[in-house]
C-alpha cells in the first residue's frame, strides 16, 4: 500500500508543468470575440508532439512511449490545470479505441505514425444528443465492394477536425448491432465541422458521413468498449480534479490579496468556508482520479467502478468549484477578460461529454452491487 | 385578508384602457405626463396612484403592448426621480425631472468602482473644487446603460480628509461631457449586455450640477439602492426578468422530462419557491397599501431570488445535456414563453447567471443585512469605518 | 388585494398566544426519561375546551365557532409555537372528516357535544407503513346485522387515545372500495395504544379493531377525501411554520448571549448566514400557509395546490431549520434538558405524517399542470 | 503508487496470528504487554510497527473478535498515553502507563466547559496552589467516559493573569478524589451515551500530578485533540464508528429503495463520497508510511466525514418514512451490517447525529482550520488572545 506517487510520476508531472506553463498562453481567448480560432491549436500541438506525448499511451512496440494510466494522469492533469488547448485528448482517446478494438495489421499500419506525431486519431461516437450508448443509429454501415459504406451522422466529437483518422461506431446493417469502422479524413463524402462550443479551449466537432467507406476494426465485445469508455471517462476526470486544484488556488490567492473593510475577503468566513469547501472537494477529486489511474493501469477488477465515480464526482466539484471561484472574486470575475470563465466552460463541458454525472452514480450503483456480490 | 388581484371588470381599469386606446402607441412624453411612468408620485408627476392601481397600470401597459418607462429609462425612474425630487433644487426639478420621466434623457448611476467591490463606501474617485466648477477624476465599473445615458448620478469623493461615509457627495454629471470614456464590459457569455467601464478624466462638473448638499452622498445613493433591491425580486430568473420557475416547469412538460422523478422532484421545489416568491412580493405590495414601512424585506426576497433565479436556468441547461454547451442553444420548444428582453434567452439567461448573485450587493452582504436588520444580530465591524479616507489608503498600500 | 391579516385574526392570534404561554409548560418533558405521559395532554385539553376551541371548525348551527382555516391558522400557529401537547389537532381533524363525510343526522348527533367539549373526535386513516392512500387494505368492513364490522388495524392516528368516536377508513367489501366508518370507542372489539413516538407533545396511536361496529358515513367522492386532507395537510403546515419562527427566535436570540472569542456568536458570519437562511425559509413558510389558509376558507380552485406546497415546503424549512437551530446552540442544544429536540422532533414527525414533501411535490407538479391546462 | 491493502497471505500477517492463537482472550495487559495495544510505539511499549503493520493487527484482531483497546480506553490510549510519555516524568510513567494501556484504568479527559464552547482556551475552571496540592474548582462537560474513568487529564487554570492560553496546566487527577461528582448527559435522543458532567468542588491534586510545566496545559491538550481528530475521521457515520455508505447501499438493496430515480442517485452520491473519505484515510495511513508530516489533512477529513455521516444516517431515516418516528424502529432487515458498538443501531445513530458536527471542534471551527491552515488564508482575529483572562471575564460580565 503507498498512495504516494513515484518518483517518476513526480517528475513526469513536474516536467509537463514546466513545458505547459511556459508553452500555453491564454490572452488571445480573453479578448472579446475570441473563439476556438485563437486557441493556438495548432501551435501547442506541435510542441506537444516535440516532447513526445503523441504516443503517450502508444506501446513501445509500435513506437510510442507506452506510458500507463497514472502517467497520463500526470499530463493531462497539468493540461488541464492549464486548459491547454490542443488535440492532446482527441488524439489520446483516438488512440485508446484503436489499440483496444484495432486489428493488429491495423496498429501496425497507423500507431508508429501516431507516436511520430505524423498521424492523429479522434473518436466519434455521439448521436445529435450525445449519446454514447450502442444504441444509436445515426449512423449505419452496409457492406459493399469497397468495404463498409458509412451514413449518417456523429456530434460531440472530440478533435475530430484535423484528425487524419476517426474512429466511428455505426449500426451494422449487416449483423444488426453494433460495429466501429476506421475512417480516412482525406475521403470527400465527409465533412468535419467544429461546433459552437461554449469551451473554446477545445474543439467538439460535428461529422457528417454521406457513404464513405469505413475499415472494419476488429470484433467487438462488450468489455471492449467498456475498456475504452472507463479510459475516456477518467480521462475527463482528471482535467477537472486538476482544473478544481487551480481554481481553488487561484480564488485564495485573490482571497488573500482583495480587500474589503479594511480587510483581505479571506478572513471573512462566508468566504473561508466556501473555500474551504472547495479544498474538500479538490482532495476528493484527486484522490478519486489517483484511484481510477492505478486501478485501469492495473486492469484491476474495480476498475470500471473507479472510473465512473471519478468522472461522476470530478465534474460535479469541477461545476461547484468554478461557480464558487466567480462568486468569490466578484464581479471582476464575470468578465471575459478574466480567466474563471474558460475554467467554469471547460466544468460544464466536461460534465456532460460521455454522460453526465447523475448517469455515472446510477452504473456506480449497479458496479458496487455486483462487486459486493 | 384577501389573496385575490385586481378583477378584470375592476372598474380602475376602464380609466387606465380608455386612456391606452385612445394614445395607441404613447410617447414618453405623453405617459409621464399622463402620470403613467411614476403612478404612485403624487400630481403632477403621478397620478397618487395606490398600489393596487399601479398593478393594473403595469398590466394594462403589458397588454397594450407598451414598454414600461421603467424598463427603458430604469435607473431614473426606479432610483434616482425620487431623489431628485427630495434633494434636487427647484432648477434641477425644472432641468431634469420631465426629461428623464419622459425617457427623453436617459440616466445611469455612476457608484460601483474597481477597486471597491462591496465596500461601496471605499470609492476612489475624486471631485475637487475648482471654481465655480467640480473637476472629477476616477473609474467606474458596471454602470448599467453608461453607452445610452445623458445624465450620470455620480458620487465622488469630495473630501478625503473625512471619514468614508462622510465625505462623499452626488452629482447630476453630463456624459457627454469632455473627459468621460465609456467602454462596454463583455461579460463571461461573450455578450456586451448593458454594463460598462466609465473613465473620467479631470471632467469638470458644474457646480450647480451638486445633487443635495457636500457630504449626502452615501445618504443619497443608498437610499437609491434600496429601492433597486425591491425592484429586482420578481420571479424571473435574473432579477425579476427572463424565464419563471412556471416557465421551466412547462418547458419540462413539454420536453417530456417532467416523468423523470429527479427531474420532477427538482422542479416541484423551484416551482414551489417560485410561487411563495410570487407571494412574498405581493405582500410588499400589500404593506405598501397598508402604508406598513417596508424595513429589509426587498433584501430578504432579493436574498431568496437570486439563488432561485440561478436553479431555474441551471435546471433547463441540465436537461439539454451537452447539446446545451452549444452556444444559444435553447433548452425547450420555442413556444414555451420565458418574458421578453435579453434574458428571455434561456441560454444567455444561464450564463449570465452567476452575475445575480454578485450585482446589487452580493449574496454575503445580503445576508448580513437580513440577519442584522431583522434579526438584530451584531453588525459586522468595518475598522475602516471611523479613520480618515486618506489613512485608509494609507494602511492598504502598506 | 389584501395579505395582511384582519383585526379580527390578529386579536384571535394574540389570545391565543396569551393563553398558551400561561398554560403550556414543558418543563415535565425536559427531564431524563420523560415521555409523553408527562406532557399534561388532559389538563391541556381541559383549558382549551374552556377556550371553546374544541369547536373551532363546528358551524354556529351545531353549537360551534364556525371559524374559517385563517382563523384556524392563527390558533394552531401558536399551539405549534409552544408545542402544545393536546388532542386539539386530532380532534380537529376528525371534526372536518365528520364536517365533510358524515350524514346529517351523523352531524346533528355528534358535532354539538364536541363543540361543547363534552366528545372528542379523531381519524384513523394510516396502514401499518403511513401510506393514508385509498388502496389500503389493511382494514376491511363487511355488512352484518348490527352494521359494518370492521376487522384490521390503522396506524398513526393522531390523538385517537381517549377520542370518543373515531374516523376510520376501511375496505368495503360489498362495493370493493373505499368507505368511512364511525366507530364508538366504548366498543370492546377495539384497542387503541399510544405507540413510542419520538415527537413526546403529541400522542400518535396504533388502532386495532377486532370487528367492532362501525357506522358508515355519507358515500364518498374524491372530492370529499381531497377537501379532508388539504385541511390535514395545511394544518400540519401551520404547525411547522410557526414552529419553524420560533425555533428561529430562539436561536437568534442565543446567538446574541452566547459569547466566543470575545464575541457573540451571532457576529461570526457562519452563525449569521445559517439564521439568515433560516429567516428566508421562516418567511416563505409562513406566506405558504397563510396563502393555503385563505384558499382552503373560501374553496379556491388553487386550494389543493396551496395546500400541498405548504406542507411540502413548511415541514421541510421545520426540518432543516430544527437541524441548524442545534448547530448553532452547540452541544448544550443536543442535550434533552433543552428544547430545541422537541421542535426537531416534532418537525421530523409533521414532515413524515400524511404523505411526505416528496409526494407532495410530485402532486404540487400535476396540480400546476392541471392549473396551467 | 498501489492502492493494494495488504495481502491475505502477506509474512507480516503470520506473526499476529500466531500470537492471537496462542492468547484467544488476551486480556488488556497482554495486549499492552505484547506490543499490539500502541504498536506504532518503540518498545518496550510498542513493536515499532509501521503503517501497513497496524493495519494488518488492527485487521487480525477483528477477525479474533479481540476488542481493540483503543476502543475500550479510547483517551487514555489514542490520545493521552502519548503526551504523558513526552511530558511526563519518569515516576509519572511508573504510575500510570502501563494501567493505561492495560486498560485496567479507565482515563478521561477533562477540558470543555459550558460556558467555553469553542473558545476552548476561555475555560474556568481554577487550580490553586495550597502547599504540595492543588486545590481545584470549576465545571466540565461532554466528558466521555467520565463514569468509568479512575484518572482525568484535567486542563485548569493557574495563573489568572495570564492571557487565557498561557495562563492553563495539565493534571493527571484520580477520578474518585473527594469533590469529584460525574453526571450523566442525556442527549436528544434520551440515552446516557457515555457523556458526562464533571462538577471539581475543591478537589485536592497531588502537585506531583502535574503533567508538564505550569502554563504548558493548553500545548498538552490541543496536541491530543489532533490526535483525535485523525482517530475519529473513518467511514462510520458517527466519527467512523456505526454504519457505512456501503452498508446503506446494502440496506436499500435489500429493502427495494434502489429502484426509486431520487434514491438511487442520493444513495449513489453518498456511497462515492464514502469510498473516496476511505481512500482518503488509507492516504493518511500511506503518508505516515513515507513519514510525511501529518498537517491539517485530519482537520479535512474531519470537516468531510461529518456532514457524510449525517448524510447515511438521515437517508436510511427518510426512507422509513413515519415508522421512523417510532423510538427503536430499524430501517433495515438485521441482516444489514452497520458495524459494532452503540452506534450500529441506525435509529439511535440518526438520532445522536447531529452531535457530529459539534464534538471536538464544530464544523465551523474546523473549516476555518482547514482554510487558516492549508490555504494560507487570514486566521480568525481573536481579540481576547492576548488580554489578561482576568479582563476578558470583566469585559463579559459588563
Amino acid at each position: 500500500m503507498n498512495f504516494l506517487l513515484d518518483e517518476d510520476h513526480l517528475a513526469l508531472k513536474q516536467s509537463a508543468a514546466v513545458f505547459l506553463d511556459k508553452e500555453i498562453v491564454l490572452d488571445a481567448l480573453l479578448k472579446p470575440g475570441a473563439s476556438v480560432d485563437q486557441a493556438n491549436y495548432r501551435g501547442n500541438w506541435e510542441k506537444i508532439a516535440a516532447m513526445g506525448w503523441t504516443g503517450i499511451t502508444v506501446p513501445e512496440s509500435y513506437g510510442g512511449l507506452g506510458l500507463s494510466c497514472v502517467d497520463v494522469a500526470m499530463v493531462l492533469g497539468e493540461m488541464g490545470r492549464t486548459l491547454a488547448p490542443s488535440p492532446f485528448l482527441g488524439n489520446l482517446i483516438g488512440t485508446w479505441a484503436l489499440l483496444r478494438l484495432g486489428t493488429e495489421e491495423q496498429k501496425q499500419r497507423i500507431l508508429p505514425a501516431v507516436a511520430a506525431g505524423t498521424a492523429r486519431l479522434a473518436l466519434a461516437v455521439g448521436d445529435a444528443a450525445g449519446d454514447v450508448a450502442d444504441h444509436s443509429r445515426e449512423l449505419g454501415a452496409e457492406r459493399s465492394a469497397q468495404g463498409f459504406l458509412l451514413k449518417g451522422a456523429r456530434a460531440f466529437a472530440i478533435d475530430a477536425a484535423g484528425a487524419d483518422w476517426l474512429i466511428v461506431d455505426a449500426h451494422n446493417a449487416e449483423t444488426g448491432r453494433r460495429g466501429f469502422f476506421l475512417v480516412d479524413t482525406k475521403s470527400d463524402d465527409l465533412t468535419v465541422d467544429i461546433m459552437n462550443w461554449r469551451d473554446l479551449t477545445r474543439q467538439v466537432c460535428d461529422v457528417r458521413l454521406n457513404g464513405c467507406v469505413g475499415e472494419e476494426l476488429a470484433p467487438l465485445t462488450p468489455a471492449d468498449w467498456a475498456w475504452v469508455r472507463d479510459r475516456i471517462l477518467f480521462a475527463l476526470a482528471a482535467e477537472c480534479a486538476a482544473g478544481t486544484q487551480q481554481i481553488l488556488s487561484m480564488t485564495a490567492e485573490y482571497a488573500k490579496e482583495r480587500v474589503a473593510f479594511g480587510k483581505p475577503i479571506g478572513s471573512y468566513q462566508a468566504i473561508k468556508h466556501s473555500l474551504a469547501d472547495m479544498l474538500g472537494q479538490a482532495e476528493c477529486a484527486n484522490v478519486a482520479v489517483l484511484y481510477a489511474a492505478w486501478a485501469l493501469s492495473e486492469e484491476a477488477p474495480q476498475a470500471s467502478l473507479a472510473a465512473a465515480m471519478a468522472k461522476a464526482f470530478a465534474a460535479d466539484a469541477y461545476v461547484d468549484c468554478t461557480h464558487r471561484s466567480i462568486q468569490i472574486f466578484g464581479a471582476i470575475g464575470f468578465t471575459w477578460e478574466m480567466k474563471n470563465h474558460l475554467y467554469l466552460k471547460r466544468a460544464h463541458a466536461n460534465a456532460e461529454l460521455f454522460g453526465n454525472s447523475r448517469a455515472h452514480r446510477s452504473r456506480v450503483i449497479d458496479l458496487a452491487q455486483q462487486a459486493a456480490a | 385578508m384577501d389573496f385575490r388581484l385586481p378583477a378584470e371588470n375592476d372598474p380602475r381599469r376602464a380609466v387606465v384602457r380608455k386612456w391606452l386606446s385612445e394614445h395607441p402607441k404613447p410617447s414618453g412624453r405623453q405617459l409621464a405626463e399622463a402620470g403613467y411612468t411614476v403612478p404612485h408620485w403624487p400630481k403632477p408627476w403621478g397620478v397618487a396612484a395606490e398600489p393596487e392601481l399601479q398593478f393594473i397600470i403595469d398590466e394594462e401597459m403589458g397588454r397594450a403592448g407598451v414598454m414600461p418607462p421603467n424598463l427603458i429609462n430604469p435607473v431614473a425612474v426606479n432610483n434616482c426621480a425620487q431623489t431628485l425630487l427630495s434633494h434636487g433644487t427647484d432648477a434641477q426639478h425644472e432641468r431634469f425631472l420631465m426629461p428623464a420621466l419622459a425617457c427623453e434623457e436617459i440616466w445611469c448611476m455612476l457608484f460601483s468602482e474597481p477597486a471597491g467591490g462591496s465596500d461601496l463606501a471605499a470609492l476612489r474617485t475624486t471631485a475637487r473644487r475648482d471654481g465655480d466648477h467640480y473637476v472629477v477624476k476616477g473609474q467606474k465599473t458596471w454602470t448599467s446603460l453608461a453607452h445610452k445615458a445623458q445624465i450620470g448620478v455620480l458620487i465622488a469623493r469630495t473630501d478625503t480628509a473625512a471619514p468614508k461615509h462622510a465625505g462623499l457627495s452626488a452629482f447630476l454629471m453630463d456624459m457627454k461631457s469632455p473627459g468621460v470614456t465609456v467602454r462596454p464590459i463583455i461579460d463571461l457569455s461573450g455578450c456586451k449586455n448593458e454594463y460598462n467601464e466609465v473613465f473620467l478624466d479631470d471632467v469638470r462638473v458644474p457646480a450647480d450640477r451638486l445633487l443635495g448638499k457636500e457630504g449626502e452622498g452615501w445618504r443619497i445613493a443608498t437610499s437609491q439602492l434600496q429601492t433597486e433591491r425591491v425592484a429586482l425580486s420578481k420571479p424571473g430568473a435574473i432579477w425579476g426578468a427572463g424565464p419563471s420557475a412556471r416557465d421551466l416547469v412547462n418547458g419540462l412538460a413539454v420536453s417530456g422530462h417532467l416523468s423523470d422523478p429527479v427531474v420532477r422532484d427538482e422542479a416541484a421545489k423551484i416551482f414551489i419557491e417560485g410561487e411563495l416568491l410570487r407571494l412574498l412580493a405581493y405582500r410588499a405590495l400589500s404593506d405598501r397599501m397598508n402604508a406598513k414601512p417596508s424595513g429589509p424585506e426587498g433584501a430578504i426576497r432579493k436574498m431568496l431570488a437570486a439563488p432561485h433565479g440561478q436553479h431555474i436556468v441551471e435546471m433547463a441547461k441540465k436537461v439539454q445535456g451537452p447539446r446545451g454547451m452549444i452556444a444559444g442553444e435553447q433548452p425547450f420548444p420555442s413556444q414555451v414563453g420565458s418574458g421578453k428582453g435579453m434574458f428571455a434567452d434561456w441560454d444567455y439567461a444561464f450564463w449570465f447567471s452567476p452575475a445575480v448573485t454578485l450585482g446589487v450587493g452580493t449574496q454575503e452582504i445580503l445576508k448580513n443585512i437580513v440577519a442584522e436588520r431583522t434579526l438584530g444580530l451584531p453588525r459586522e465591524n468595518d475598522p475602516t469605518a471611523k479613520l480618515p479616507w486618506t489613512e485608509i489608503n494609507r494602511a492598504k498600500s502598506a
